[in-house]
């Protein structure tokens, strides 16, 4: 069995679905020949051709529109943002166009935007941003997020083949840093179906993306130090979130901490809190605590990213405090 | 072209070809007409927004189009849709919102498309339509169908970053989409002279490479017969092209807006070019369309707005319990 | 004294602030001869000229980047967006030019954006969102929304000579159906501040813009109903929001009822809830509860307007259930 | 112009303004070589985009400007930053994220700028600060500031939507701005020919209704003249103007990047006109500066960029327990 990286888990994802279905094309800029500027999609275009793998100009209201008009005449198109940041420029495709479209219409959208997020490696306020919780805002959008190789693999399959816009992110430290050995050949997994990393009963840690791995690291730290068993909860789809897996979690530990790379205030991990303050208010033993990054633009030396960024430290200090609530 | 080359253009095209622009802006007109009426009688929820005096447009290069051609109408592309078979009746269930409409009372007045007719449902965002007319085309295109997309556009959007966005993209990428500009000379209360500077909108086409063209908006045969020659040149070598129709908005904004910021003498030179008036006259003088067919057309046409009116009013109006329903689609 | 509308209100703070501060500038599309898309600043351009308050191009990345131009360089720019949903063409412009200018630089960045928000009159998916909580996630911004004609003149004078970027949220249904009698001169009203609009012990409302009212409806009505008095907090700003007023009001009432207008994932209710499930988890003696919109488009019709935005009725009946928790 | 002509401009510019301008040039090539050693001996964190092979162009126009004017460098300006004014240590102190350098850590490498200079800290999304400049110069004019601005742009960013929005609101508005296009040929790996179709860049501006000119951005001297000209001729007449200047990114997109995309021909062609060497030899060759001052020059620059570099490096980094200060500016 191979081991594979989690940008590798996503090329494999793409290059099965483009051998598999002719109606995939796949865009962007410097997609192509280049393969992307984290190289995801390195040999696409060699394998499918210059008319299923193109570069396009510096245009992310052109590449968003113009794969809303290409879902909806029976293609999947899947558009890569160089960064998530810049897809800034052009929200109204994803929030107005893409995701109404079926509401609207009844005609389907089954386009795959796949952005690169989050920080870590000193690429400043502008190319560091994780931005879910503003897409999770938006009625008719998916929102997937993987956090290990085998699950980049199995979601990006899902999530081009599913009818409905969806919005793929893709952590950029996580892109060369977690590795994992899998079969050769997958089981598409499910999107809305969140997925329990590691058992535990005394508290559940609520994340996604990088964090997932920070969050493992806290609760391993935990168990050796104080005994603590912690259930981590990888969310894997953030909209429609698996709010019964979380549920379920809260119910067995009643202790609930939320992790995520990503600004705090109204971020993802908001509507966390929100769902376990309302549905499970009566098995908590404690307040919904959140790590998250702080409400300032993420800043670029590493002393400042570090401390900015949380990690399993944070984590863990965080699931301590509830512990000992 | 000579005035003789002309008519005899006039004449190949062949009576049911005008017959059929001539109904879908008389459809226009009078349906447009009752909407405002309705509109000041209190009787439609929300805005009404017409395409009086722009009719010409949609009607004439629609029907320069082929089955598998794509559109994105805007606001005052009612003639779009019936050019391309919509029915009157769609159009009133859509102002009156009901369930049995396009949109199914999920969406409003000019906010309703149809597949089946190759034309997209626009949203607001200005310019946000036409990169999914592009795409649209290329997908067809991939699709092994000779897909050509007419992309329609006010003046005033042309200042947004996705008009300039999408007509790079398409013509880097050699795709068949016409970016019709309206230009009726305002932007809501904008005039073009705070919109732009350059003379002619046209004059954008050189920026990206492709080539641009000038109309009369108001002339509906002769832009019937230029959009076919343009039609057919994108058919046979696929390329992006601008192209200025001249026109001007006959009322307010919406039916809210009284248009007092538009000169009156402006408003007076364009009603004598009414398009309607102005392509009845001429196919009567050319001798291709007796007006006997047209004063029967009008009468048909009346009755059509008339019928679909009540008719739609009859219809119900959406369930709420279906409020929920079909944010996505089912795998 | 003179009763004005919210409308109204808006305008009489933007005339002050031109009157008493030259450095201050209005523009938009159509904001000059013909006072805005909803009348705002109808008249401001007779009385300040053209120079100061003008027609723009339909070019949202122009009009907001421009403010951020201006604003570094001695103007304080009030531009307006003729509705908040086509601000989504250029959010680029606030998430990262605007919010994270004093951060990076130093620099202040006094502008504010005027934006329409919300339904009730038939606009659509698209004339009638409410957005609030995607303003909300940007650091460095602040994010004011009035509901009352006192607090949008106040509101808006404060937001114009804050020293950061702010997006000042005006609801549309409240432009012409409220009104206040007033006294002809004002204090600034301070930013970061919520009010008590009703006191109250057996529950609190946390709500903003349209759903201030609908909450003090509903209050009414359950006062004359059930005899439960319900507190209704506004916070009026919503980033940096006024977590203090918060948790007296939840510490005073022990069970918490979230109202906003816009939808539920995600929106800036979850924030509220999260903040309150976090320090406040030991004062609470029920679940914390969401009333918003549903995670569907806007829709157009009357018959599913009315299902899909919250109103008093709906407020009075979640405050019902949790009465009864 | 006659080559006496231009022989005698040159002259009448002065030996000290042409120093000044060899100097940015050296000082950033400099400056930037040492940063890709730096790079790629492991010790930047980030990334290093440089602006080797097309110095000519900051150095050159910001020369010709005053003291109220304002600057929108993009990644490969470094002579913009050189030429306002900004000292290289403050370059070093940026990209090694010191707490003295100019956004003390809290961004990287080129985003950085100083309103001391009239220069614009960039954002990284390509077209956004065109905008911000628009809005800058209408500021400080109705401040009454006699504000030109320079917006340096990308051929690649041409094609956001912001680059449109910007230059049609300048135009419309007559702000005084030059949008001034670094024709590099490359966006990232995208040769200009997947990037748009028109010949020049420079046609874009008829569909502005603004004045269009092509330039040798590889050739400082003429550059120089040139916007001399370009600049009097705005402050006399505000109005915004395109300018496309020819030249070739001479290194990857960024250090981690080896290009290898460009054909070793176009490289070999533009290596033959390096911009610090032509400006060299013909400030040499027409006796306007002799070549022990430029010799001098350059001996100065590689001891200013050794001094600035060690003295960066022994400053400190950014104190963690400043993290959460000044998000936003109190009243
Ligand atoms: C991006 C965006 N900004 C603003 C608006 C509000 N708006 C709707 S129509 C309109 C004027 C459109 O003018 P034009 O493009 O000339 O079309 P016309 O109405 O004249 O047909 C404006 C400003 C919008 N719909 N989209
Ligand atoms: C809106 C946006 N989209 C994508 C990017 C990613 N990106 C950074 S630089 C670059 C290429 C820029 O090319 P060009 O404008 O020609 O400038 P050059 O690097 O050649 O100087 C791209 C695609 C970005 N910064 N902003
Ligand atoms: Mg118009
Ligand atoms: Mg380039």
């Amino acid at each position: 069995m191979p081991e594979i990286t989690y940008l590798e888990g996503i090329r494999l994802g793409l290059q099965r679905l483009m051998r598999e279905r002719p109606e995939v094309v796949l865009y962007g800029e410097d997609v192509g020949a280049f393969g992307g500027a984290f190289k995801v999609t390195l040999g696409l275009q060699e394998e499918f051709g210059k008319d299923r793998v193109f570069d396009t100009p510096i245009s992310e209201s052109a590449i968003l529109g113009s794969a809303v008009g290409m879902a909806t005449q029976g293609l999947r198109p899947v558009v890569e943002l160089q960064f998530v940041d810049f897809g800034m420029t052009a929200v109204h495709h994803l929030l107005n166009n893409a995701a109404t479209t079926h509401y609207r219409t009844g005609i389907p959208v089954p386009m795959t935007v796949r952005a690169p997020c989050g920080g870590g490696f000193g690429g400043g306020p502008f190319h560091s941003e994780e931005l879910e919780s503003l897409f999770c805002l938006m009625p008719g959008l998916k929102v997937v997020y993987p956090a290990f190789p085998s699950d980049a693999r199995g979601l990006i399959y899902s999530s081009v083949m599913d009818p409905n816009p969806v919005v793929f992110l893709e952590n950029k430290y996580l892109y060369r840093h977690v590795k994992e050995i899998v079969p050769q050949s997958f089981e598409p997994v499910p999107l809305g179906a969140a997925r329990v990393c590691r058992a535990g009963r005394d508290a559940v840690v609520l994340t996604y993306g990088a964090m997932v791995h920070e969050a493992l690291r806290a609760a391993e730290q935990l168990a050796s130090d104080g005994g603590y068993e912690v259930m981590v909860v990888d969310l894997r789809t953030l909209k429609p979130y698996d709010a019964d897996t979380v549920l379920t979690a809260v119910a067995a530990t009643n202790r609930v901490l939320i992790a995520h790379e990503g600004w705090r205030t109204n971020g993802f991990g908001a509507e966390l809190s929100a769902l376990v303050a309302d549905r499970a208010f009566h098995l908590l033993d404690a307040p919904v605590r959140r790590v998250a990054a702080p409400d300032v633009p993420v800043p670029f030396a590493p002393e400042l990213e570090n401390a900015y960024r949380p990690n399993a430290d944070k984590i863990a200090t965080a699931l301590l405090e509830l512990m000992e609530y | 072209m000579s005035k003789k080359a002309a008519k005899a253009e006039v004449g190949a095209v062949g009576k049911a070809a005008w017959l059929a622009i001539m109904r879908s802006m008389m459809l226009a007109r009078l349906a447009e007409e009752r909407l405002v009426r309705l509109y000041h009688q209190g009787k439609i929820f929300g805005g009404v927004y017409t395409g009086i005096g722009q009719e010409a447009i949609g009607a004439a290069t629609t029907a320069a189009c082929g089955e598998h051609d794509l559109f994105t109408p805007c606001i005052r592309n009612m003639t779009v849709h019936l050019g391309r078979g919509e029915c009157v009746l769609n159009v009133f269930r859509q102002y009156l919102g009901r369930a049995t409409g396009p949109t199914r009372g999920r969406d409003g007045n000019v906010h309703y498309g149809n597949m089946k007719n190759g034309v997209y449902a626009m949203i607001s965002h200005l310019g946000a339509m036409l990169p999914v007319l592009v795409g649209g085309v290329m997908a067809r295109r991939r699709r092994g169908m000779d897909t050509v997309g007419i992309a329609y556009i006010g003046d005033g959007a042309t200042s947004t970053g996705d008009f300039h966005e999408a007509v790079n993209f398409a013509a880097v990428n050699d795709v068949p989409v016409i970016f019709l500009i309206e230009n009726n000379k305002y932007a809501y209360s904008t005039p073009n002279s705070d919109q732009f500077r350059c003379k002619r909108l046209a004059d954008r086409a050189a920026g990206y490479g492709i080539e641009g063209v000038c109309a009369d908006g108001n002339d509906a045969v002769g832009l019937h017969l230029l959009t076919r020659e343009l039609v057919a040149g994108l058919r046979a070598k696929p390329r992006a092209m601008l192209m200025e129709c001249d026109t001007l908005r006959m009322r307010g904004h919406g039916e809210h807006d009284d248009a007092s910021y538009v000169p009156r003498e402006l408003v007076e030179e364009y009603a004598k070019r009414d398009p309607i008036r102005a392509a009845w006259e001429r196919l009567m003088k050319e001798g291709v369309v007796p007006r006997e067919a047209l004063d029967q057309l009008e009468r048909a046409c009346r009755e059509e707005v008339d019928r679909a009116y009540h008719q739609a009013l009859n219809e119900p109006p959406p369930d709420p319990a279906t409020l929920l329903d079909g944010v996505y689609a089912d795998a």
